[in-house]
């Protein structure tokens, strides 16, 4: 018993991020409404970060800000007491560039609104044919 | 780290994320991806990425909820899926 | 200073985009000289960069003075240099071309958009000289981003198709960062050369196997490979002509590149041609690009979105040509990079002259163009020669090398579709030609000196350049040897025959 | 033996590619038809300079670029291309006069484009004779085929526009789709494309490879219009007839067979297909063509469609010579491109100059015509009669070889293909001839006023007419080289 | 549609879950990603930068290459959604003007847009009253938020926090004010040209550190060559280095943010916003 919960555990968060990945893409796929399938996109795109902190944890570890006094000269410091930080490095540039796509998608679905008075991609589509 | 509130934050965002992309309103569903980004940013702090939780908590919970209540502000709330 | 040009390729147009910003809102006549300029620096750094390639062997720039593994490093070798070189003459040569249109176009918003046009440049040098996998998502966002912008502000429809290509796009990088999250979880690594080090060991790892796939088809998603073409054709065809003629020679061609340089220097050939068995389902995904790339085209009514159709068949060839397993194919793949470049060049500056003097780019404007704009025309001819594959132009040497590459893996369908699609490039061009040479229809026999009908060239400012690019197709195929025996035979690991 | 570098063959090429800016830029037509005719007589000029070395058994070699890795563009100049190059050369100087009268004629349309697209197709058809390599054979021959487009849908209405796409879809499609694929597998095996006098390919492949390779080949180069793939040479009659004439007769249609025979002898060379018991099937599939083509001949109305299909039987007349591999065969087969080529323009030059004349195109509107045209029917008459094969012409010379070639090889079959052909050519020729001139005033078609064509139309087919029968006591040049050229591949 | 969409999710998601069986467990330490790079960070990162927070050093320093990058992608956004929306010079139409002290509307036809005197407030058509409760409060919190926002940026080095969310916190308190009130009084603080300029000089301060170090003889971005401009030592020049460029990325950041909400907020018109 111990095991399989050990095991969920050691594994849960990856699973997790798998279902938040495929919820994302499932809504960019599937769903019509542009707006949907932005959230989606993010859904997706938030569920990577997840997956990339995952890897940085560390059993035992502590947040990756070194402690230390003002002034005095700080002991040595072990790499096992500390989280890994360097997927949280690279997940801070992962966020930014989530919410760049993010404020271009907005712009784009705005001016589709604009042109076509609807967000949802078969209206869309039958307006292009019907003008 | 605490695993069960790991296991129940997660549990948590799941629910979020499913219903951010079934809500039948825009407005909800930028809400609730809001929620859903509020969770991830407690997750990250449990999972001791302070940085990446305090990003997330400025930008993902913050600024594009705000860029998504204003697009749908300046578009519809109306939407069939 | 000369050790410096790497950093200098990508610095230049960078800081350039911040003053032509600032320049934009200020006084918009300096635009134009800032972007030239800076693509100038960076197109000489390129040079000597490849100079310095050819005669020395690689080069490797440790940025913030750190090293590799800990800090990111920039890598120019046999591959990437000639890659580089590529990039900045198709952007020179474009934004030479296509200013005029752009100042008309853009009015008050030029400066933006020659913010995006460098931004976009500097996004597609640094994807091709990084030696960091996490480095190259950053890039390749850049590039992608400011192509969004590009795109989007063409006709009617850009926007959507441009919001289309906004979700593909973005699941394919999403990807292709997983895969490089999940060649970290084994390796520890994000530096190229490093990972493909410790990989050796990891030939049985089930994470491995699902991070090359992952990474390709995150790629494949960008670079428009078959089934995952979709945006294409849309994005290209309403996007306005000068953003079409810098996306469409360049980013489905880098990311050609990224996706050779992570089959030879990340995964190491010995792992994805020896170890893993999906070659031959590779290539036949390839043929059927081909295939399917070419009959498509042949469904089109208008010039762009030919072109568009073209491209998602050429793609086609060098996913092919790079997966045949064999040094032939992969130099084909690789020659093909820089050769459809100058040809998707070629045919969209012809297009935007085209556009620019018709107002339309539909076959049924085309009707007597030969005699309207014979130059043009000839250049456009010259380009649909090299599509074809018509010696000496460059088309033929990289068909050459691919389709020997294809006799060699044994692999006689990828063959046949290369020939098919050569065949069906005939029909689409000469399609063309017929409707540029006999339309309108001359009354009786066509006897009797007519008066000249009245000439309406474009201007000289994009006629020199696709004459440039046009005769530059010839150049290239003469001096495919050069280039071979010079650079790309060193670009491919020996452990590929 | 000898070779000696020289840039003259480069020349010969470039030649009528540089007079093109020249005919573009020059505003009367005056202008354009002297620099037409400097570029003619410059391009036959270099040609002959070349011609004494080449008969002394020297070879000429130019290397103008090396563009992959064991593949240059060169040029060679050896016996047998120096022929071909000397007749086409000395055509153009000919057919130049005679385009000038035709097109003035019938006031066309488009003449500077008719004169650069015809220089352009005059140095690709000189780039093929001089070629190296097969590289450079095919680059050649691939311009060639472009050039000559705009030639063949030169009237621009919609018979041109459909005849033109056959054109392209038989000639360019089977360059791509069979030559292409067939080169780089010689490429592949053989590591070269170099012509060799032994050919290259010898002990590389399995006998059914080569075989599958000789027949790409064979019919990739469709311009020889071997059959089946043979019909476009009747769809581009639509052309002007000097096009017909020039490249219809001479530089497309010998262009193609000339692939076959550098094929033939360069890349796989005699022994080899000795070795493989090819000459049988390549002589089947000419014996075929040469049946075929002139029974459809017989039935031809229209004079040019008539032309077309004699030249494609014609033609294959080539490819069995070469075929029967035996020295005689192959001395009968080369020399029939410079006999053909001189009796076939004369032939075309009448049919234009009837056209000019008269406007009229098909055979049943000529009775009687030969009294109202007699110098341009006799002309016609002794075209025929080359092409029959009988003195006093050239033709005779060539179907002399071909015949002893056929007995030479022991192929008596071929022997009764080569007379019954022969029957066949008299057969529809001596119908047009004799109705042309006996006939009943009643039944003549023609009103007093028909003349004569221009001078410039009936000159030529005069001319050549004269060169067809010097041919027959005089073929030195041509004959010593086809000799040597035979010499070389047979190693004798 | 659907359906294959489904499988297709399906379907990676199978092999996405294939490849966890060869993962290392959540949290392992001797998991090769906390073996194989990061520990040297978080074992030099004092010696070398004399910065604590990790996280910082390795993102404005190691890796500072991707952070200026980034910074770009956000500055790209920015020019993006301004290309993309903005009107500009489309003023003509109806304008509506408010008469503050007594609240009476007019209605100006067909005529650009002019400003009047102090009293009049310009409006929108479907104009809304604003809360004075909220007005207030945000007017109140503004400057807090802004005082929290350059800590955050200043206070990167020890503590959570840098550059980046210092600017999103900064942009933020724009974007409550503009909301609190209307887009307009926001322009007024912080105009559209502002906006644009700031922006690129936010990462060409990035860049341009990174420039200088070129100039200064080292390799691009290396801030120990800043030792000799700032009179420090190598380690403490590299501290101060990503100080400065922590500073361009919250400028760029702020910009870029107030950018995107005004372009967004009002459709490219630069009306009254939400």
């Amino acid at each position: 018993m111990s095991g399989i919960v050990a095991t969920i555990i050691a594994k849960y968060n990856y699973w997790i991020y798998i279902c938040l990945m495929m919820i994302g893409l499932y809504a960019m796929i599937t769903k019509r409404n542009l707006i949907k399938k932005i959230v989606g996109m993010n859904i997706f795109q938030t569920a990577i970060i997840l997956f990339y902190v995952s890897i940085g944890a560390k059993r035992g570890g502590t947040i990756p800000i070194i402690e230390h006094a003002h002034g005095g000269q700080s002991h040595a410091v072990e790499a096992v007491h500390y989280i890994n930080p360097l997927p949280h490095v690279l997940m801070l540039t992962a966020i930014v560039v989530a919410v760049a796509t993010l404020g271009v998608a907005l712009a784009l679905a705005i001016r589709i609104y604009n042109r076509y008075r609807t967000l949802e991609e078969d209206e869309i589509l039958s307006r292009i044919r019907g003008s | 780290m605490i695993w069960e509130l790991d296991m129940a934050i997660l549990t948590l965002v799941l629910f979020c994320a499913v219903g951010a992309i079934t809500v039948k309103d825009l407005l909800g569903a930028a809400i609730l991806f809001g929620a859903y980004s509020f969770m991830m940013c407690l997750l990250w702090a449990i999972m001791g990425a302070v940085d990446v939780a305090f990003t997330e908590a400025s930008v993902g919970a913050g600024v594009s909820t705000v860029f998504f209540v204003a697009a749908v502000f300046r578009t519809t709330r109306r939407t069939k899926d | 200073m000369s050790h410096h040009f790497p950093a200098l390729l990508v610095i230049a147009p960078l800081l350039s985009a911040f003053f032509i910003s600032g320049a934009g809102w200020l006084n918009r006549r300096f635009c134009l000289p800032l972007a030239v300029a800076s693509l100038g620096v960076a197109g000489l750094s390129a040079l000597s960069l490849f100079w310095r390639v050819v005669q020395q062997g690689p080069v490797l720039y440790r940025l913030g003075g750190w090293d590799p593994p800990w800090g990111i490093a920039y890598a120019v070798d046999f591959l990437n240099a000639p890659v580089l070189v590529l990039i900045c003459i198709v952007a020179l040569l474009n934004l030479w071309a296509s200013h005029r249109q752009v100042e008309e176009q853009f009015k008050e918003k030029t400066g933006a958009f020659y913010t995006l046009y460098v931004l976009m440049v500097t996004g597609l040098l640094g994807i091709t000289v990084t030696g960091d996998a996490f480095n190259l998502y950053v890039l390749l966002e850049i590039a992608s981003l400011s192509g969004y912008g590009l795109i989007a502000m063409g006709e009617d429809r850009a926007p959507l198709a441009t919001l289309n290509y906004v979700y593909m796009g973005t699941i394919g990088a999403c990807f292709y960062l997983l895969g490089i999250g999940y060649l970290y979880i084994v390796t520890g690594s994000l530096n190229m050369a490093d990972i493909a080090r410790i990989l050796p060991g990891l030939y049985e790892n089930k994470a491995v196997l699902t991070a090359l796939i992952i990474c390709l088809v995150g790629l494949w998603l960008k670079m428009a490979f078959f089934p995952l073409h979709v945006w294409l054709p849309n994005a290209y065809t309403f996007a306005p002509v000068p953003s079409a003629a810098l996306i469409a020679p360049l980013m489905t061609k880098v990311m050609v590149y990224v996706m050779i340089r992570l089959m030879l220097t990340v995964f190491t050939p010995g792992y994805v041609f020896s170890t893993l068995g999906i070659n031959d389902a590779v290539v036949w995904f390839a043929v059927i690009a081909i295939v399917m790339g070419a009959i498509l085209a042949l469904g089109q009514r208008d010039l762009k979105k030919m072109i568009s159709y073209i491209i998602v068949a050429e793609v086609g060839y060098m996913v092919g040509g790079a997966w045949l397993g064999n040094r032939a194919g992969m130099t084909g793949a690789i020659l093909h990079i820089i050769n459809d470049a100058l040809m998707t060049l070629c045919l969209f500056l012809a297009v935007a002259a085209i556009t620019y003097r018709m107002k339309s780019y539909t076959f049924s404007s085309l009707k007597g163009l030969i005699r309207k704009m014979p130059f043009t025309m000839g250049a456009f001819i010259l380009g649909g020669l090299s599509i074809i594959g018509v010696p000496p132009t460059c088309g033929f040497f990289s068909k050459w090398y691919l389709i020997t590459g294809a006799l060699q893996a044994g692999h006689y369908g990828f063959m046949a579709a290369l020939l098919f699609s050569s065949l069906v490039n005939v029909v689409l061009f000469f399609r063309i030609i017929e409707i540029g040479f006999f339309e309108p229809f001359n009354e009786g026999h066509g006897h009797g000196e007519h008066g000249p009908e009245p000439m309406n060239e474009a201007p000289l400012s994009i006629l020199v350049p696709l004459w440039i690019v046009a005769l530059g197709l010839v150049v290239v195929g003469v001096y495919t040897s050069e280039i071979i025996t010079h650079v790309l035979q060193f670009a491919i690991p020996k452990a590929i025959l | 033996m000898e070779t000696v570098f020289s840039i003259k063959p480069l020349l010969a090429v470039l030649v009528s590619v540089a007079a093109v800016p020249f005919l573009i830029w020059s505003r009367n037509p005056n202008t354009r038809e002297t620099w037409t005719f400097a570029a003619a007589f410059v391009k036959f000029g270099i040609v002959l300079s070349m011609l004494p070395a080449v008969l002394s058994g020297t070879q000429i070699v130019c290397k103008v670029a090396q563009v992959m890795p064991g593949m240059a563009i060169a040029f060679r100049v050896d016996a047998l291309g120096m022929l071909f190059a000397l007749v086409s050369s000395s055509l153009w100087i000919v057919t130049s006069a005679y385009s000038i009268g035709y097109m003035r004629g019938l006031n066309e349309h488009g003449q500077t484009r008719y004169f650069c697209f015809f220089a352009l197709a005059l140095s690709a058809t000189i780039g093929v004779a001089f070629a190296a390599n097969l590289f450079t054979l095919y680059l050649f021959y691939e311009m060639l085929s472009f050039a000559t487009y705009p030639l063949v849908t030169h009237h621009q209405d919609q018979e041109a526009r459909s005849s033109g796409r056959k054109y392209l879809l038989y000639i360019v499609g089977t360059s791509i789709g069979l030559v292409l694929p067939a080169m780089i597998t010689a490429y592949a095996l053989g590591g070269t494309l170099e012509f060799s006098t032994k050919g290259f390919l010898a002990g590389t492949g399995s006998p059914a490879l080569l075989t599958a390779l000789l027949f790409l080949f064979v019919f990739g180069f469709a311009k020889a219009a071997v059959m089946p793939l043979h019909s476009w040479l009747p769809a581009a009659m639509v052309a002007p007839t000097p096009v017909s004439a020039l490249l219809h007769a001479v530089a497309v249609v010998k262009v193609g067979v000339f692939s076959v025979v550098r094929v033939i002898t360069g890349v796989f060379g005699v022994d080899l297909l000795q070795s493989l018991h090819l000459s049988p099937v390549l002589t089947a599939v000419a014996s075929v063509t040469i049946l075929v083509g002139s029974f459809v001949a017989l039935s031809q109305n229209n004079l040019k469609r008539l032309l077309a299909f004699s030249t494609i039987a014609q033609l294959s007349y080539i490819v069995l010579g070469l075929g029967l591999l035996s020295p005689k065969g192959m001395t009968g087969g080369i020399l029939h491109i410079a006999m053909h080529a001189f009796g076939k323009i004369t032939l075309f030059f009448c049919a234009g100059a009837i056209f000019v004349a008269t406007g009229k195109k098909n055979i049943s509107e000529m009775v009687g015509i030969g009294r109202r045209m007699p110098v341009t029917m006799s002309a016609f008459f002794l075209g025929s009669l080359s092409i029959i094969g009988v003195p006093p012409c050239g033709g005779f010379i060539s179907k002399w070889y071909l015949v002893t070639g056929t007995l030479e090889a022991n192929q008596m079959p071929i022997l009764f293909v080569l007379l019954a052909s022969s029957l066949l050519n008299a057969a529809y020729f001596m119908p047009v001839v004799y109705r042309a001139f006996f006939c009943t005033p009643e039944e003549a078609l023609f009103e007093n006023r028909v003349q004569e064509a221009p001078l410039f139309c009936v000159g030529p087919p005069v001319i050549t007419a004269a060169i067809s029968i010097i041919l027959l006591f005089y073929p030195q040049p041509f004959f010593r080289l086809a000799e040597s050229a035979v010499r070389a591949i047979t190693g004798g | 549609m659907k359906k294959l969409g489904l499988l297709l999710v399906i379907l990676s998601g199978a092999l996405l879950l294939y490849a966890t069986v060869d993962f290392p467990l959540w949290g392992d330490p001797s998991s090769p990603a906390s073996l194989h790079v990061s520990p040297r960070y978080i074992e030099k990162t004092m010696e070398e930068t004399s910065v604590p927070n990790i996280v910082t050093a390795v993102l404005a320093d190691y890796r500072g290459f991707d952070t200026m990058f980034e910074t770009t992608v956000i500055f790209g956004a920015g020019v993006v959604c301004f290309l993309l929306l903005r009107v500009l010079g489309g003023e003509e139409g109806d304008h509506y003007y408010r008469h503050l002290p007594t609240g009476v509307t007019i209605h100006v036809k067909g005529a650009k847009g002019k400003s009047l005197s102090g009293e009049f407030e310009r409006i929108d058509m479907l104009w809304t009253p604003y809360d004075l409760v909220i007005k207030t409060a945000c007017r109140i919190m503004i400057p807090f938020i802004q005082i929290y926002a350059l800590y955050v940026i200043a206070h990167g080095h020890h503590s959570p926090g840098g550059g980046f969310q210092g600017g999103v916190i900064l942009g933020a308190s724009v974007i409550l004010l503009a909301i609190s009130q209307n887009l307009r009084t926001a322009l007024r603080r912080i105009g559209e040209k502002t906006v644009g300029i700031l922006c690129a000089i936010g990462v060409f301060i990035y860049a341009g550190t990174g420039a200088l170090c070129l100039a200064l003889g080292r390799n691009f971005l290396d801030y120990a060559a800043l030792a000799s401009v700032l009179g420090t030592d190598p380690v403490t020049a590299r501290s101060h280095g990503i100080l400065i460029v922590e500073t361009g990325v919250g400028i760029a950041v702020m910009a870029t943010m107030i950018w995107i909400y005004n372009n967004v907020s009002s459709a490219g018109r630069y009306d009254e916003g939400l």
